[in-house]
């Protein structure tokens, strides 16, 4: 069971309190017009999903609502960062 | 023409009143529909405006998660990091709701009336505690929610506004649709309780 | 065990006698009962292997006075008053069983035969006859069930298993105000201080473990949990833990605790390994410590006539124990040398004839052993020792399952002949027999300095002395898997399974030399005990067999939960109401009081009023006569309604719209749909423009948190700096619509504080102000086609609004349900979300491309709408159908241009149907391909059995000049 | 027949004569140095491709590299249903053709899958359930797939146990049924397909890793391992949740994200289940093996992971529904639960054929549903290893399409793991 300390409300969080966002750290194009097909589409779809190290978007999402960023290992789901989602992992 | 208001458990609004079909030896539970509340979102960072919202409600607005703090029988709660749940009697909500929404013309805070969107329930008695801990871990510490503190968190499987309030006495919110749900679970809970621990 | 409590139970109809503290197990080992059950293939006698759950044999199923259990190891069931117990396994008995024939053939069924047979004439041939010879037990159809109950819980220190090890380490860190659960899955803690000869700190260790117990009950900062099994390991420390809480009736009930620990202690203990020979499955054979504890603890003896035999001096003790018990030892029986027994005179002194380098090679009897026939090294002939009872130790296994479900691998220690867990995590300590100490004044000390290094990591001082232990070890071991002589066909493995050592021998030839695959292959420790017994001696053998070292082959993970764990505890009393919460409307008492059929819609629901009449269908048409030509009372409170302030709102909210929301005035409302990222709608409904800077969303009732959360996150994520605040404030509002005719007569009935005709309040516009004399919110919108108004007032109010509504009776309103609501918008056309639009559809299939067409600025989801899939001319595209005879239903899927007959080629589907009133049609909306361009064409739609010809038209079927919403 | 073959004569033959061993059901090899084919992943996808490739396309210079032992992962870890009531006329054909051919699977392979065909029941909860239902039974009928809707009644009578009273939280208006649906010993397929490759010359290397590509000129030239570079012609990747991982060694990115499914059983006990039951509003599905355990499994977890173990909430979750469909089951014990990692892409559908890398096709992204499809996955993959095309039945399931967006969505109408 993942527990992470939300970085706004200060809480230790079990997983059923918390929500799994995606992958941090995607872009999205500041003009989505300006860029081609293949740009739009890896935004949308393509992932890095890395054995490993993973820069990860979490919502607080039974406690205070509030994204944040989490890096996670994904085979022994240690917890490297926990960081407001202003910051950049 | 005047339309009647209800409680959502058939007490009498605008009352706190013991729920009497809650049966359990070790826990008591009461309706509050004399709480009224509202909800105060900031457009902009909280620290910006909550000196002008401690002006206009004559109340202190806690900076600090999980805080909550009371004055003259109201009460503000930290609910997110720009917004919170203010609480005051049943019918002063339209009238604190107006003072705030004047001082912010722009919006940057708004207060929604929200007395009826949270069904509260007070809960108070030896067995409360371990009551609550059967629908969820309420705090991962050591030893538990502290007194003076409010954390939003599922209880129950459903979110709820959980206060710890005094010794032994709590308070909990609950979204009103779900308040039925949470009333039963309570009950079933507490009825195990009471059959579990007759010796053991 | 308390004497002077005797218990009736029942074995298989036979009336027994047992008493208090007895297990089931021991209770039928004192009223001599030999076979307790049949292993699962050859159907052989099966007795007592071993003492708890450790034992492959002796699943019965037991009815105590609270509840039923299918399947349980004997030595797991506390004996209770008026028990009964079942044999699960036998037919038509236990003591005689048919199935036995299949042992006639046990040299052609072998591992995995299965694999190699029964292709021809089929599998489905065999398979219900193999299927019903597996399974032990079946649940009973009525049973009374225990009370089961949940636990959230958060210690410092959690110390699994109150022996010896565990209890001096709670006894260590009591005072230091950390706080401490110790979890012991017997009935009384105390572990091995119940059975073992052994002085700690100078008194008898039953005395010592009863006194510490005490102690530890008696301290707030610590937890003593007797009869809670930790069953599972996770991540980050939590635990799962299953108390069971008994009364003289049985177990009353079941408490799981999930419990959140720093440290963690692990004092699990060991279990005894068996030794390979040939016949060592007749009942009789068992583990050396399993009869230990059967003596020491439940004054039983397993034997009359007991033989010992072993590669360690631990089996020594059992047969001093048994000796001094009164029991007949008939002889030990050491594979090893004499000069390696530590005990050797000692059994000697008290008559027990030792023969050493020696091995048993052959055993006599069938339902009960009755000889054993050993072979000392360099004689030539065996000799036959009659006994009806082998205790067998072949070295230890700690029991590191809870470690295991952690991912640690057990590691093979060579010296001491066992698996340990070598790397555990920092903040565990594996203590005693759980870290393979083989003597009681180490595994003590392993538990003082366990406590020591949690207090020096915690900050806390301990002020504990450590305790001294006065017993034998268990000694030396020197490592004897398998025996050179023997027919390896009838020496057992896994005793449950019938593995055999010739199964392994042909698992290996075969290649099956993965850990897992000889596991799955054999089906080796996949039983009920988890191959407790049979893993580590199947993995010796695989390495003999494949010519490697043990260390070499791996372990077999173990998977929690650590004994087989009631789901019923693990489901809680999360059942039927309680099993997901229900949303019930505020209003909902007046809604059943009008005879409401209510349905899970998401919320509960009215689905049609009884009071309208008889059946659904002529209620229905009746709700929907009185919007069509009076005016209908419908509850959409569950409708979302967010709030959205702030300057920014306005550009806030244009992002998420199709329609620019940025252009909506004070007062206005305007229907919209919001796309995902990736083009496909994601939901529809109104925005409001209550005033400057505040707007209110109304999502679809299902989507009302969703749609807060995804405002939410946008605003959070993508655009931090945006001046807006989001609240939803769905539950704080009842919204009940009024819709037909007489609509707005009904509206003002209930003295609104703002002017209702027509000219002063257009549909698409929005009052705020007093309805009925509460403070509301009207929209005047229209999702059926008629003159609307959705009226909101506080919650509080729904009950007594509804009420008031209808009871206008000159009016006449009817309550409408969603059945009818549902047919009047299709009817009109209107798309109902997640119905006529799929995870695939984009507001161009529905419509709305020249909406998308006009808006210059980014939203969320427009440069999708850009990409090849949404424009590509095979679209499904939203129709309306009106059949030329026959009944269209939704779900009809529609066949392809010049096909009428199906299997063929499809080309849409119909999303929504219903025979509609106003045009006296069967009418449908549908999604197909080009459907834009397909206006007036004929399409087949095949519906269950029936071909329903149709028009495709335009989805408005009714009033398509609104002049009735106008009105 | 062969003397190696399997059947009752040879069982009994070799039990009776003792000294006539059965040789290994597959060989032990070392890697040899080059291959015309090299298939990284020895699940069942992998070890039907190289199947296949021998058996129809005539390739028998094909090396299967296990990083493990070969059905370590999704094959030997997942819940055995089988299942083919897809509504995509394209799903429909590909699932289809995994579901045939596993039903002549035995005697092809000459091993004993036991397929149970006993039958798969979605239950129908509300309405709206029993419109899409309907939906679907229509679909399947124009697709040429059986599939029907049987009542409460049937429903009842086929699943005893099933609570269909008003206790339940969900009612149950009735069910979509499909009879060819059921179940696989899953260890078989991948041990079947192993032996019977085997038998046709290809090499099976298993705790072989590998460790990256030597990409020469746009096309993978080697395919460096934990023993040692093997050259090929062409590379087949078959790794469910490891695509990734293998793909950025060849310098291209997927749409797939990795989430475990959680999987557990109970402790056996007699026929009580003789069907596989799945309720859209549980989101569990339940079907009891041969040896009589409870074989339950239900949505993913919430997050990705490349770990294989159990996560209690899920476990409860499951264990929940279960009991809540079948009260009887509060009597049964759950003896293991674990999980898989499984390939899940925004449209839930396969990902099968040509990369950006000429020479390396891919077979991924099955999600939840890998098992049923595995004959018709290595089908496809061998097609293209053989041919360099996609196989006619793959086409709209290439990389190419989330270029396009033009996505094949079932889940968006199936909406749950299966």
């Amino acid at each position: 069971m993942i527990i992470l300390e939300c970085p706004y409300c200060h809480e230790q969080r079990v997983e059923d309190e918390l929500r799994y966002g995606g992958e941090a750290n995607i872009q999205r194009a500041t003009d989505p017009t300006a860029v081609s097909d293949e740009v739009w589409t890896d935004y949308l779809f393509m992932r890095t999903n890395p054995k490993g190290w993973r820069d990860e978007q979490w919502c607080c999402e039974a406690g205070c609502g509030q994204w944040f960023k989490v890096r996670r290992h994904s085979v022994s789901h240690a917890i490297e960062t926990v960081a407001r989602f202003d910051v950049v992992l | 023409m005047m339309l009647n208001a209800c409680a959502e458990f058939g007490t009498v609004i605008g009352q706190a009143e013991q729920l009497s079909h809650f049966v359990s030896t070790t826990v008591k539970v009461w309706e509050r529909s004399d709480i009224g509340s509202l909800l105060v979102s900031c457009a902009v960072d909280a620290a910006k405006v909550a000196s002008r919202l401690e002006q206009v409600a004559r109340l202190p607005f806690p900076q600090q998660a999980g805080e909550f703090l009371e004055l003259d029988a109201r009460r503000t709660i930290w609910l997110t990091p720009r917004s919170w749940i203010m609480h005051c009697g049943l019918e002063d909500e339209l009238q604190l709701a107006g003072q705030i929404n004047c001082e912010f013309p722009d919006k940057v805070v708004h207060a929604s009336l929200f007395s009826d969107y949270l069904c509260w329930l007070e809960l108070a008695g030896a067995g409360t505690a371990a009551l609550l801990a059967e629908g969820g871990f309420i705090s991962l510490e050591k030893h538990g929610l502290p007194i003076g503190h409010a954390k939003r968190t599922l209880v129950a499987g459903v979110a709820a506004i959980t206060l710890h309030w005094r010794v032994g006495r709590w308070l909990v919110g609950v979204e009103r649709s779900r308040a039925v749900y949470f009333a039963a679970w309570l009950q079933a809970a507490a009825a195990r309780a009471s059959k579990l621990e007759l010796t053991g | 065990m308390d004497r002077s409590h005797p218990l009736d139970f029942s074995f298989n109809g036979v009336a027994m006698k047992g008493y208090a503290g007895d297990t089931l197990a021991s209770a039928l080992l004192a009223n001599s009962v030999n076979i307790v059950a049949r292993s699962f293939k050859y159907r052989r006698p099966r007795g007592f292997f071993g003492v708890g759950a450790e034992d492959p044999n002796s699943a019965v199923a037991v009815q105590d006075g609270y509840s039923y259990e299918p399947a349980l190891r004997a030595g797991q069931v506390w004996l209770a008053q008026g028990m009964k117990a079942r044999s699960v396994s036998g037919w038509p008995s236990v003591e005689f069983d048919l199935g036995a024939v299949t042992q006639l053939f046990s040299r052609v069924i072998g591992a995995g035969f299965y694999y190699k047979t029964f292709k021809w004439p089929g599998w489905e041939f065999f398979e219900p006859f193999i299927r019903k010879a597996t399974g032990f037990g079946a649940p009973l159809k009525v049973a009374n069930d225990r009370t089961v109950q949940q636990r959230h819980a958060v210690c410092d220190v959690l110390i699994i298993g109150a022996g010896p090890a565990g209890l001096a380490a709670a006894t260590a860190l009591r005072g230091s105000g950390l706080k401490v659960f110790v979890a012991d899955d017997q009935k009384e803690p105390g572990g091995s201080c119940r059975w073992e000869c052994a002085r700690l700190d100078g008194i008898p260790a039953a005395a010592w473990s009863r006194q510490i117990t005490a102690k530890i009950a008696a301290d707030a900062d610590c937890t003593l949990l007797a009869a809670t099994t930790v069953t599972g390991a996770y991540e980050n420390e939590m635990f799962i833990l299953v108390q069971t809480i008994m009364d003289e009736r049985g177990v009353r009930g079941e408490r799981v605790w999930k419990l959140m620990a720093r440290y963690v202690v692990l004092a699990s203990g060991m279990v005894d390994r068996p030794l390979l020979f040939e016949g060592n499955d007749r009942p009789g054979v068992m583990l050396s410590s399993a009869v230990r504890r059967f003596i020491g603890e439940f004054g039983v003896s397993p034997a009359r006539r007991l033989a010992v035999y072993t590669n360690n001096d631990s089996a020594y003790l059992t047969a001093l124990q048994a000796k001094a018990a009164g029991v007949d030892v008939v002889a030990i029986v050491d594979t090893r040398s004499a000069n390696s027994a530590i005990y050797l005179n000692e059994a000697r002194a008290v008559g027990i004839t030792c023969y050493c380098e020696s091995q048993i090679e052959s055993t006599r009897g069938y339902r009960r052993l009755e000889a054993i026939g050993l072979r000392q090294a360099a004689t030539p002939n065996i000799v036959w020792i009659f006994c009806d009872g082998v205790a067998v130790s072949g070295g230890w296994t700690p029991a590191t399952q809870l470690a295991a479900h952690r991912g640690i691998k057990p590691q093979y220690d060579a010296e001491r002949s066992m698996f340990v867990c070598k790397d555990l995590p920092e903040s565990w300590f594996a203590v005693g027999g759980a870290n393979g100490a083989l003597d009681l004044q180490v595994a003590m000390d392993q538990a003082h300095a366990a406590a020591h290094a949690i207090a020096e990591a915690t900050f806390t001082t301990l002020n504990g002395q450590r305790c001294i232990a006065s017993a034998r070890g268990f000694g030396a071991i020197q490592p004897f898997w398998l025996p050179a002589q023997g027919n390896p066909h009838r020496m057992w493995v896994d005793l449950q399974n019938d593995v055999k050592v010739s199964d392994i021998a042909l698992a290996v030839q075969e290649n099956y030399v993965s850990v897992e695959h000889l596991k799955r292959y054999t089906t080796l420790g996949m039983g009920t005990d988890q191959g407790r017994t049979s893993n580590v001696n199947g993995l010796a053998l695989l390495a003999a067999l494949s010519g490697c070292a043990i260390s070499e082959v791996g372990a077999t993970s173990f998977r929690p939960p650590y004994t087989a764990t009631s789901m019923r505890s693990i489901a809680g009393a999360r059942s039927g109401d309680l099993y997901r919460p229900r949303r019930y409307l505020p209003a909902h008492g007046v809604h059943l009081a009008h005879g409401a059929v209510v349905l899970d819609f998401g919320w509960e629901r009215p689905d049609w009023y009884r009071s309208n009449g008889a059946d659904r269908e002529t209620a229905v048409r009746a709700e929907m006569a009185s919007v069509r030509h009076g005016v209908g009372v419908f509850d959409s409170s569950s409708l979302g309604k967010i709030e959205v302030t702030g300057p920014d709102a306005a550009a806030f909210l244009a992002r998420f719209y199709v329609s620019n929301m940025a252009t909506l005035k004070p007062g206005r409302v305007r229907y919209s749909v919001m796309l995902r990222e990736d083009g496909v709608i994601f939901d529809d409904g109104v925005v409001t423009c209550l005033a400057e800077n505040h707007y209110l969303a109304s999502p679809t009732s299902g989507n009302a948190e969703a749609v807060t959360a995804w405002f939410e996150r946008w605003r959070q994520t993508e655009w931090p700096h945006s001046r807006v605040a989001i609240a939803n404030v769905t539950s704080n509002w009842a919204s009940i619509a009024i819709a037909g005719p007489k609509a707005r007569e009904l509206l003002i009935r209930l003295e609104p504080g703002f002017e209702a005709s027509g000219e002063a309040f257009a549909h698409m516009e929005f009052r705020e102000g007093p309805v009925g004399g509460v403070p509301a919110r009207v929209a005047r919108i229209s999702f059926t086609g008629e003159l609307q108004y959705e009226i909101s007032v506080p919650a509080r109010y729904a009950g007594s609004l509804l009420q008031s509504l209808l009871a206008e009776a000159a009016l006449a309103p009817l309550p409408i349900g969603m059945e009818a609501w549902l047919r009047l918008r299709l009817e009109k056309g209107y798309i109902h979300l997640g119905s006529d639009t799929n995870g695939r559809t984009t507001p161009l299939d529905v419509g709305m491309g020249s909406i998308v067409s006009k808006r210059k600025d980014d939203f969320i989801g427009k440069r999708s709408l850009q990409l090849s899939f949404a424009i590509e001319e095979r679209r499904e595209q939203l129709v309306g159908l009106i059949a030329k005879r026959g009944m269209l239903e939704t779900g009809g899927r529609i066949l392809a241009r010049g096909h009428v007959r199906s299997p063929c080629p499809t080309e849409g589907y119909v999303t929504s149907a219903c025979e509609s009133p106003a045009l006296e049609r069967s009418i449908g909306l549908a999604l197909l391909e080009h459907g834009h361009q397909r206006n007036g064409e004929t399409v087949h739609v095949l519906c269950g059995k029936n071909l329903i010809e149709c028009f495709v038209c335009d989805p408005t079927f009714y009033d398509p000049k609104n002049e009735r919403l106008h009105a | 027949m062969k003397p190696t073959d399997y059947s009752l004569f040879n069982l009994v033959r070799r039990g009776v004569w003792p000294g006539t061993a059965w040789p290994p059901a597959w060989r032990s090899v070392k890697p040899g140095l080059a291959y015309d084919v090299v298939i990284i992943g020895g699940g069942g996808h992998g070890l039907a491709t190289a199947y296949y490739l021998a058996a129809q396309y005539g390739v028998s210079r094909v090396a299967v590299l296990e990083k493990g032992w070969i059905g370590g992962g999704n094959t030997g870890r997942n819940t055995t249903n089988v299942r083919s009531d897809y509504m995509f006329s394209e799903s429909a054909a590909l699932y289809d053709l995994g579901l045939r051919l596993y039903e002549g699977l035995a005697d092809d392979i000459n091993f004993n899958i036991m397929l149970s065909q006993r039958g798969w029941l979605t239950l129908i909860h509300d309405q709206h359930q029993l419109e899409s239902a309907r939906h679907k039974s229509n679909w399947l009928a124009c697709n040429g797939v059986d599939g029907e809707i049987i009542t409460r009644s049937a429903v009842k009578k086929m699943l005893p146990g099933l609570c269909i009273d008003d206790s339940a939280r969900y009612p149950v208006l009735g069910a979509f049924l499909q009879k060819r649906g059921g179940t696989i010993r899953h260890d078989a397929v991948a041990w079947g397909f192993a032996r019977a490759a085997d038998r046709l010359g290809v090499d099976i290397i298993q705790n072989c890793e590998v460790t990256g590509l030597t990409m020469k000129g746009g096309r993978v030239a080697e395919v460096r391992t934990s023993l040692g570079s093997i050259a090929c012609d062409r590379v087949g990747v078959a790794v469910a949740g490891h695509s990734s991982t293998i793909t950025a060694m060849a310098g291209f990115g997927l749409p797939v994200t990795s989430y475990p499914l959680q999987a557990m059983v109970s402790e056996p006990v007699k026929p009580l289940l003789n069907h596989v039951v799945l309720s859209p509003g549980t989101g569990v599905y339940i079907n009891q093996s041969q040896k009589g355990e409870l074989v339950m499994g239900g949505v993913l977890d919430l997050y990705p992971s490349h770990a294989q173990r159990g996560n209690f909430p899920s476990i409860e979750k499951v264990v929940t529904a279960a009991v809540e469909m079948f009260p009887e089951f509060r009597q049964l014990r759950l003896m293991r639960h674990w999980a898989g990692i499984v390939d899940v892409v925004p449209d839930s559908s396969p990902i099968l054929g040509a990369t950006p890398v000429e020479n390396l096709f891919i077979n991924c992204g099955w999600g939840t549903g890998g098992f049923k499809a595995i004959p018709a996955g290595g089908l496809v993959l061998a097609h293209s290893l053989a041919t360099g095309r996609t196989h006619p039945l793959a086409e709209r399931f290439g990389l190419d399409r989330f270029r396009s967006n033009r996505l094949v969505d079932e889940s968006a109408a199936a909406g749950i793991a299966h």
